[in-house]
């Protein structure tokens, strides 16, 4: 409980119960820990039985029924399993990669205004070039391989990125930088005390959203030219006409990008702590 | 579903509209052209009383998905999809064929030295994409010179056009593996191509063919076979003047063109739809007596089918009756050539 | 309830327990009853738990143990008729002085033209008209606080918290602004809770003085001072005036010189 | 000049210089005005004989002179047009149903807490599926007429969107949220007094994003089943073999996503004015 | 430049002209020097541009006019012999408070373990000591400037610029501060500039009072504080010691009996 909190039930003891009761209390302060499961048996009873009700087509959308078993058909194959390996080198190199990018280009743009105010308008608009017309080039550039992918991967997340780093370097408390400047403060001192910090938030407001464009990046990648990788299984599975299995693969998609969402919370909690603790509960 | 066909077309002759999946996202000199553009501008589909109208999908498989979800009628899919569509159950029926001859071929660098299958141990083979027909293709192309396609060639993605001809021009890969049509476009380009020969296996495999929804088919024959008998009057006609088929291509998708003009654009697209063509009517013969048309025999089915299996599309076998409905093809090929070769040579606009 | 306990601390205690680091024990067993009407400061050492206890009445932060009411009813969260000065001034950047003064008239969806009058008075009062439509940033830390005063004042609550709302003011304001609100307290029977620092100015303005030991707060003595009212700033010279301010000073163990 | 700023040249006078000197100084004041195009010029220059110098194929890389060429010929043809406005439609369209969508549930989902930890799971998975995989099915559920780009469009700016929004309204200062509980306000009220001008950075950041991905939606979209727009021009003028059309229409995409982030920028400037004016300049 | 002139400012006029409202001018042909260490403190009615002075001498805010020199130097950016307490506390709020105080040594890179010591020391000097692991937001007002007091002092400044550092101070520990500052400066040898609004603090901190008028800030007088150092806190009951403050109050017109 943050110590700063709007009073808007009984006012509850500042001071945690005593051990005993924890386990129990957590369940109760945190229904999510029975709220996600049930919504999700929910969901997937609702769309097995509504798909039967409603007599849709597997090839339309097939019943979790089927995609489990075409799961359990998956995670049986050693195949898969380098399949995922693939394509999770190659989206967390991207994101590293475009991240990493995007946080020294944005460092660099947004202290020097008209570095911004020059380079700002190429960037956009070399994002908004559709990366999936450009791939055929990107192949020919970087080749069949890895590269090719990471580097979809990579630019794909460095936009969200470059955007929350400006954003979040310029929000920074103009008062703070003044205090830091009174002291002597060098521009990297300002920037790695203040800056930095400030732009905790939107980091990883960029970060969230970086990793979720990087796999994502990387399986498109793989669509136009791979041999390997959970997109080309897709395309496969697709081809073959098996959509079960091609949903299962999106499964797995979907729980890679929840792993890397709540690694990337975790941190955010470990590192910004402040935010949290200064946050208003209940208001 | 996009599709606004006429539930109530079960009587003879009604009028009814259709939508025809064209099985890949751009539109160009193949069978949009030669069969739908013509059979629509010289009013074939109106004497059948149909009103057809196009969607692009993204490939065969997403074709016979939207025609067996209802969102189209009718579509032209690769032969060996609608198998493995049915054997997935996907409710879809082949009615008539299109792409006769093996459309795929093996295509080197002028100056290059290698010959055939044999030559290609330790080489790299362009196909579209892993998970396309391309594929399938080369592999049992070096299967069939007795290499083994799993060890002794790499076969990399290389797409269509431009980025396919670069990747043979950059040396990064030593041979493609298309179909006609598409090198019929990268040589328009400028480029030029030594094709290698196929062996006779491929011979009789079939490529496109019609294929609408199995469920209601009982109850549509009617409607599909004016479809196909408007659809082979067109193709008759483009192959006995293809360079008014193009033209009239251009008129019915303009987007053909993508800017250029018609006369600048002709003579490379005619020769495209010509090698089309030639994959979607007999290896010989005169076009003027082409008929016949949409047969498939029960050997090249056959044929197809283990194809098919061996390229890892389907597991097991399709019952021919399961896919295959034969029974449409006397109608449809019972138009008036005479009239139609007679507009293919006096075609004036 | 009656008159005579408008507000009504019973043995509150207040402890902190930050996530990271070691409890502080901020406010224990206070007991205090405020009369309707009443003016009441409350002073005590910089970190004794003054804040707390001002925003504890107002509903801001929960307490750890004892009982807190306002007209009878239990204090869980913020209260409409109660009005606070924070010790921050807490303008919002995005609004124009004129419109931050707004705000609770806003908030409570009051009479629009008479509370724009209000505010311009209010403004005037303290000096601030010309000031009206600049933004928070171009005014000085005193016309900020000052600011604060006027929104806390514009929608006319019952009970007024203010937390040092004087702090940033050179003498002559705040002298000036001392008058001003023993007037307007006057005119509309607020009761008053003031957290000051300065001693010569809880005794000019209050009824009673709480006065807090150092952390953790506890009530060390409640001064009442019977000066008779209206008071004018001449009062302070009486030695009535002078011997409770030395009273309250003795527990500070100030010399009284500086402040 | 900010009035906060910190002085790190010779202190230049607050009062503007009388008009006669304006423009001039403009020029001096915001070096970008004749950086962008020189910068412009100079790529350009390089890329043209560049790639002759290096004999880059057209069909590898065309040449500026090549591109302009090719646009010329598109700006004069009025199916461009027709192409243009239809994906321009979509996007716009998709834009502003994903950001809204974003903007309801980030501002639903920050409100209370369970909802959040209850359904951003479900948001972060669906997410990380590839869209363009969902594409077929995409077109299976919403036809192949604007529908189905639209929804792409609206699919893909809606998650940038709704991080930054989500992590916006919580970056709220807990002092000023407690300034208005005191005085009543509802959640409500609390919410568009302090939580939404809070956000604005986010949102802009979130804006900005979004919309450079719409654009890009629509075309991807348009990649999977479509008869017109600028993604199925892309298509054809890659299967015309004719790179230079392709890489005009690029150019066109580009200049869309300019203009869209001028536009954003503009509204930011005008909406988050006291951020602008409280800003440090040249620290 | 001599040691007579240390600080030298010569005619400087300020105008603040915000982008979207009218101009405020803040200060008015301000002329000043100050020897090497010399304690000189400014006070003057809220809004009189105090601040505004503080922070052109330390190279914060541009000038509109005249020229501003310390130590021989134009000053056009901030120097690094000058400390400065703000009138907000300003302390980061991801660092602990001692952590904070340590920031200046840490930006000049100065000996760490000998700092820290220092920063121990003043911690214990405003009584923080035991605060050191919690972060701003855990501390009161006070708490925090007495923080921000001890960050201005840690690296020994040559010249300290403070802004109303004791303003939100009780009468007690603010006296005691007063005495420790005394204390330090005439250690250090530093020269002061403090801005407050209690001129009895003025008086028995200062060699030289400086009085600015209501805006826009001029020098209405300059009073030179004749009391023999070191000074105890006893002086201020002298009657040299009421002449001053009475003399510098005549300006604002105020009664003094609240502050
Ligand atoms: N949010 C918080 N978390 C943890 N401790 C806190 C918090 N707020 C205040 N404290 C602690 O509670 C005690 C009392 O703080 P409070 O702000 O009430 O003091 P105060 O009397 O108002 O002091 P001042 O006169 O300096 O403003 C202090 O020791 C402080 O460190
Ligand atoms: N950033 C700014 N932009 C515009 N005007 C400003 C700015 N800062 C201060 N001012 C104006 O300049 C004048 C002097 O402000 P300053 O902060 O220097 O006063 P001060 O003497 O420190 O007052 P206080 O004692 O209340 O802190 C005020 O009228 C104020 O409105
Ligand atoms: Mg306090
Ligand atoms: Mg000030």
């Amino acid at each position: 409980m943050a110590t700063t909190d709007v009073v808007d039930k009984p006012p509850r003891t500042d001071a945690s119960p005593p051990g005993g009761t924890r386990r129990r209390l957590d369940l109760r302060e945190r229904p999510q820990l029975w709220l996600v499961p049930t919504v999700f048996v929910v969901v997937v009873l609702a769309w097995e039985y509504g798909t039967q009700l409603l007599e849709v087509d597997a090839y339309v959308l097939p019943r979790p029924s089927q995609i489990v078993e075409a799961l359990q058909r998956q995670l049986g194959d050693p195949q898969f399993w380098s399949h995922l390996w693939v394509t999770s080198q190659e989206a967390l190199l991207g994101f590293v990669i475009g991240v990493g990018a995007a946080v020294l280009l944005g460092t660099f743009i947004s202290q020097i205004k008209v570095v911004e105010a020059t380079l700002m308008p190429y960037i956009v608009a070399f994002q908004t070039v559709p990366k999936v017309a450009l791939a055929p080039l990107f192949v020919l550039w970087f080749g069949f391989g890895l590269t090719s992918k990471v580097v979809m991967a990579a630019v794909i997340s460095f936009f969200p990125m470059l955007v929350n780093v400006i954003e979040g370097l310029r929000a920074a408390d103009a008062d703070r930088i003044q205090m830091l400047t009174v002291f002597g403060a060098s521009k990297t001192q300002i920037f790695r005390m203040v800056r930095l910090p400030s732009a905790l938030p939107f980091i990883f407001a960029g970060l969230d959203i970086g990793i979720v464009f990087a796999i994502l990046g990387a399986v498109v990648g793989e669509f136009i030219g791979a041999k390997e990788g959970l997109g080309y299984l897709l395309l496969q599975t697709n081809y073959n006409f098996d959509i079960a299995g091609m949903f299962a693969v999106l499964v797995v998609l979907s729980v890679m990008g929840l792993l890397a969402h709540f690694v990337i919370r975790l941190l955010q909690r470990r590192l910004a702590f402040w935010a949290e603790e200064t946050k208003v509960i209940g208001a | 579903g996009g599709s606004g066909s006429d539930e109530s077309s079960g009587a003879e002759g009604a009028p009814a509209e259709l939508t025809f999946a064209i099985a890949s996202a751009v539109i160009g000199p193949k069978e949009e052209v030669a069969m739908f553009a013509v059979a629509k501008e010289l009013g074939y589909f109106a004497e059948e009383k149909l009103t057809v109208e196009t969607i692009n999908t993204d490939g065969s498989v997403a074709a016979l998905q939207a025609v067996a979800s209802g969102s189209a009628d009718v579509t032209a899919a690769d032969s060996g999809s609608i198998l493995g569509a049915v054997e997935k159950n996907v409710p879809v029926k082949a009615i008539g064929g299109l792409v006769q001859n093996w459309p795929w071929v093996m295509a080197v660098k002028p100056d290059s030295t290698l010959t055939g299958g044999a030559d290609l141990r330790g080489k790299k083979i362009g196909v579209i994409s892993l998970a396309s027909g391309s594929a399938p293709y080369a592999r049992a192309y070096v299967a069939a010179a007795g290499l083994d396609p799993a060890k002794d060639v790499e076969l990399l993605p290389v797409g269509v056009g431009a980025q396919a001809a670069a990747a043979l021009n950059d040396g990064q890969v030593d041979v493609l593996a298309l179909y006609t049509q598409a090198y019929a476009v990268i040589e328009n380009s400028g480029t030029t191509l030594k094709y290698l020969d196929n062996p006779d296996a491929f011979d009789g495999i079939r490529s496109l063919s019609f294929a609408v929804g199995a469920r209601d088919l009982d109850d549509k024959k009617d409607v599909h076979t004016r479809f196909l008998r408007a659809a082979y009057k067109a193709m008759l006609f483009s192959a006995n003047n293809p360079e008014a088929a193009m033209r009239i291509g251009y008129q019915v998708f303009p987007q053909i063109l993508a800017g250029k003009s018609a006369d600048e654009q002709l003579a490379n697209d005619v020769r495209s739809l010509q090698a089309w063509l030639k994959t979607a009517t007999p290896a010989s013969g005169e076009p003027k007596d082409f008929a016949d048309w949409g047969a498939i025999t029960e050997a090249e089915w056959t044929k197809t089918q283990a194809y098919t299996k061996e390229a890892g599309q389907i597991t097991g076998d399709v019952a021919l009756a399961d896919v295959w409905e034969p029974g449409l093809l006397a109608g449809a090929n019972d138009f008036d050539k005479a009239a139609v070769l007679d507009k293919a040579a006096n075609y004036t606009k | 309830m009656s008159e005579d306990s408008w507000i009504e601390v019973v043995g509150l205690d207040k402890r902190y327990q930050p996530r990271r680091s070691a409890p502080t024990q901020a406010l224990s067993d206070i007991n205090l009853t405020v009369r309707r009407g009443e003016f009441v400061s409350v002073v005590g050492p910089s970190g004794c738990g003054k804040t707390t206890l001002l925003k504890i009445l107002a509903g801001l932060s929960p307490k750890t143990d004892g009982a807190v009411r306002i007209a009878g009813r239990e204090v869980t969260k913020p209260l409409p008729e109660v009005g606070m000065v924070f010790q921050a001034p807490t303008l919002l950047p995005w609004r124009t002085i004129f419109d931050n003064i707004m705000v609770p008239a806003e908030i409570q969806k009051l009479d629009r033209d008479k509370h724009r009058e209000r505010a311009q008075q209010l403004l005037e009062l303290v000096g601030l008209t010309g000031f009206e439509r600049k933004y928070p940033h171009e005014l000085s830390g005193g016309m900020q606080q000052r600011a604060g005063i006027c929104r806390a004042l514009v929608h006319d609550p019952a009970v007024l918290l203010m937390d040092e709302p004087f702090g940033a003011l050179d003498a002559m304001t705040r002298e000036y602004m001392n008058v001003e609100l023993l007037r307007i307290w006057r005119e509309s029977g607020q009761t008053v809770v003031l957290v000051t620092h300065s001693i010569p100015e809880a005794v000019f303005l209050s009824d009673r003085v709480v006065v807090l030991s150092p952390r953790p707060g506890r009530i060390a003595e409640i001064v009442p001072i019977e000066l008779e009212r209206p008071r004018e700033l001449s009062v302070m010279s009486s030695d009535r005036a002078g011997v409770y301010v030395d009273r309250i000073r003795s527990h500070f163990n100030a010399a009284g010189v500086i402040d």
